[in-house]
């Protein structure tokens, strides 16, 4: 039963060809990028990716060649726009052709939670009339059965593992998380498994001091990982900033493939690990990401 | 066809604050407002700061804040979006005031916008190439369930399509009734505010119409930018300057002139 | 649009006869009884009542007579099991025949939740085969447009004011609350209004410290009222504890009719506000109440 | 009729100390378990003691917590199941979980229990006078979507008629494949713990089937005490008295004897 590993192990456990991933479900923080390099690293295969806003850990894995499928809203670079392997992938097929099931934000998010749910579809009235919505697999135009209104149901999504980055974790994997949520909870409750990869692991005390914070409970979870930094070049709320740099050197190099496979094989595929991957940042740029000003929640009591 | 070149009898930072200024007054006190990055984000900080001082803005991500960041950011994820904020929630939570109804006004952005409002950000044409853009994001979601839009673009031709090659996020449609008839039960786009102008739309045929030119611009470079057959108001003005009031403002919000210098 | 106010001013602004108001929706804490008791004074009629667990809160209301209607899923006495002015209500009509509206605690969730989704129904496979489900104005049997499965869907139930106790609230309504939230949550973004009780106004600095314990926003709110022990004799997590004694004097008072307008008169009718109220408990009672032993929640830093 | 009386040959004490014991013997190690108040509070804290250490608890008002709240409380929202838990949320999420197949177990009571197993909380008839009970609660919810169901009574005659009078909660209907006609994808009572007997439901009927009875309980007694001509399975015991161990785990987290003195 114990959950706590390192994330190469996490990885090999969890994470196998063909599943459907769901990850970078904070939308533009918390993305679990050291977990994604993980599984560029251990050739991962056949993914199916969910995700409402991707950052660019899909263009990442896209262009890696792990993926055959990606469920979006949005795949692109969130500092500097353009998603180069992606649109390398659907417009070429480089490094293979992948199929893209287009999504809004919501449709994504409310697919995602009928999986939660545990029910087959949820409605909404979004996205009526758009280009969107036609021949689509997951969104179909139904009648409300009390108004007889037109609706679009949008059917559920239970992705295999959700992988997610959190401020901190117990050994079971109760998860503190803070900041902007996105559609991460929804993801967690729609999989199968849930893997955490965290700033720090927390005796269980720390935890319970505050359940209310514990956005993600125990028993969702297969694997927890200590993994500081995890979420670079993304931001960690009172962990680590955004590497904004990270992203116009990203967006210059990538604009090529043989950029990308530069890019790769430097960052990731000879990096052993997330450590490697952090050396090649060095000490004095990660220090540059740490927060220096502290911002401390107001004191809760749950004394009785 | 060669393109025609954009205006240049105004300098690109000054054209910038106009549209800056034209989006923080479609922001009404009191008002819900979906905020965007970048011209958005300072428009809605201007906006609060001078006559909407109770406006709150709500951002995809499950962000609902009052106050610009306290520090210059990227995306509204970013930690200085998030520390001071009113409320951190997830992202259905924040379109569910959406789809209720509850937010009064939107801001949308776009690779093209047609003469009925509706913009793609999806798949375009480029000399006969097909180029896939990042997607919808939230702008289908807000473009269906505001209760009205603002769409901000750099004016373009070939961004003025009559028609968009794929249509992301609803404006309206064809025109008159469309939003109606597919099953839309509010919203659409209130007004256009483009590096040359601000467009409005006819209440009955839903068409885009030219209501106001920036200062220094013609109405025929408007129309040399616009694919198409371009309406124009018979009540055309001349956008208003920034005030002084307006422009110390933009200097407090981005100090170092990252949108508008 | 300043909203705090008193007490009788927000009930006297924001209750009207004939309203929908959803209250007691922390299941079995937090639950407003100071409103409640205010909506009895100031005599309002008519109105329904939207509720899972209802605590003793709605029995009180209902033998106020202040009460047409009620939608929920239990209405008894928390902690002694029946609600004998509901009983006499419902079977013999005293003081005034109420319509009932049965639900299970999921379907009255789903309601609010469709409310605030803003959506005109949401679906469930609970309750298929239960009586409650039969001829039931808000709960239709539907098949699912994806997989033919028979699915119940639930109306959308958007009260017209939302009453809820909280820990801490600033002057905007911008509100913490920690503990179990039940359909709270759901309740407040499905209601055209909410009315905030607290145990005190903060500071908004103290709110935006913590953005993610603000669990209702305050464009939501159109009332804001500091009510210390506003949930007596529900508890009120790290402010107040429960009262079990007064479940069962309750109980045991209000078993006839006579007992219930002994009970009413001496507590609400006769006390002018809370604090009469209060003072009818005594300073002592109240002070077995208060929290000793505190439970800080761990620090969480939101620092850049 | 005259009703009979409770059989009473063994204390009221020793009966619920039996049933609390049964009630945690239901609970596997590892379950995810809707827990309710009282006996499965207790049944809950002694086999999370015993034999179930990775057991989960969920409450229906949002709580999860594994341990058994640090005071005695009355409801699942009393500052002691809140103090500690793992986590915190809302009544749907915590009903999500059982409506997506995850709860592996949830406890049940109610006014009157049928000879399928479905159960009554919402009306009674009493001497020809129609009773309003509370209602449902989460009972309903709990009996339609978890894995199985436990449920827990007093064994007495009225409490048992062969058909309930209103079905707030599923059991097996009319029996059979009831359950699946219906719509309902999985779940139905696994057991019924009472003051006299532990009873389960034949496999292919459906119908509730003795299968032990309480130390110092005959046969004889239980069908007396039960509404309809009650089947005896073939492989009838003797429900095993609490362990040494198991009485000592009561005796912690029931010190005062609030449900076991």
């Amino acid at each position: 039963m114990a959950k706590v590993m390192t994330l190469t192990e996490a990885v090999a456990r969890h994470v196998r060809d063909g599943m459907t991933v769901a990850m970078g479900t904070g939308l533009e923080s918390c993305i679990p990028f050291a977990a994604g390099h993980e599984i560029i690293r251990q050739g991962r295969r056949d993914l199916t990716l969910v995700g409402p806003i991707s950052d660019i850990l899909f263009d990442q894995l896209i262009g890696a060649g792990c993926v055959s499928r990606v469920v979006a809203a949005w795949v692109g670079n969130v500092g500097a726009g353009i998603a180069y392997s992606f649109r390398r992938a659907v417009e070429e097929g480089i490094p293979r052709r992948i199929d893209v099931e287009d999504h809004s934000n919501l449709t994504v998010a409310l697919a995602l939670e009928a999986g939660a749910r545990g029910v087959p579809y949820l409605p909404s009235r979004t996205a009526l009339g758009s280009d969107l919505i036609r021949d689509h697999p997951r969104l179909r135009e139904v009648l409300c059965p009390f108004t007889g209104a037109r609706l679009l149901a949008v059917g559920a999504l239970r992705p295999d593992v959700t992988i997610l980055h959190v401020q901190r974790c117990d050994a079971e994997g109760d998860a503190h998380l803070w900041g902007n949520l996105g559609v991460s909870l929804e993801a967690a409750r729609a999989a199968r498994t849930v893997l955490v990869t965290c700033e720090e692991i927390v005796e269980s005390d720390v935890i319970r001091s505050d359940p209310n914070r514990t956005l993600v409970p125990g028993f969702l979870v297969g694997a927890v990982e200590a993994v500081p930094f995890g979420s670079h070049p993304s931001p960690t709320q009172g962990y680590v900033n955004r590497d904004d740099r990270f992203y116009e050197e990203y967006h210059a190099e990538t604009r090529t493939r043989e950029g990308f496979l530069g890019w790769l094989d430097r960052m990731v595929l000879t990096t052993s690990g997330h450590e490697g991957y952090l050396g090649r940042l060095g000490e004095a740029r990660l220090e540059r990401l740490r927060p220096r000003a502290p911002r401390p929640a107001a004191p809760a009591n749950y004394g009785l | 066809m060669k393109r025609p070149e954009p205006a240049a009898s105004v300098s690109a930072a000054a054209r910038r604050q106009v549209m800056v200024v034209a989006a923080a007054r479609e922001i009404h006190d009191g008002e819900v407002v979906f905020v965007g990055m970048r011209l958005p984000l300072l428009g809605f900080a201007l906006a609060r700061a001078l006559h909407a001082p109770h406006a709150v803005g709500l951002f995809e991500n499950g962000v609902i804040r009052d106050t610009p960041p306290v520090a210059p950011l990227i995306t509204m994820g970013d930690p200085p979006n998030i520390a001071g904020a009113l409320a951190c929630t997830t992202l259905i939570d924040v379109m569910s005031h959406l789809e209720c109804g509850r937010v009064d006004v939107g801001f949308l952005g776009g690779a093209e916008v047609d003469r009925f409002g509706n913009l793609n950000t999806t798949w375009v044409e480029d000399e006969g190439r097909r180029i896939r853009l990042p997607g919808s994001g939230g702008a289908a979601d807000i473009a269906s369930l505001a209760r009205r839009t603002v769409i901000a673009m750099p004016h373009e031709r070939r961004r003025f399509p009559e028609r968009v090659g794929y249509l992301t996020s609803p404006g309206y449609g064809t025109g008159g009734r469309w939003r109606h008839e597919v099953g839309l039960v509010r919203g659409g786009p209130a007004r256009v505010i483009t590096s040359l102008a601000i467009l409005g739309f006819d209440g009955e045929s839903r068409e885009m119409v030219l209501e106001s030119v920036h200062p220094g611009v013609t109405v025929e470079e408007v129309r040399a930018h616009t694919g198409w057959n371009l309406r124009v108001s018979p009540a055309l003005r001349t956008t208003p300057e920034p005030s002084a009031e307006e422009l110390a403002a933009l200097r407090q919000f981005d100090p170092q002139g990252l949108w508008t210098g």
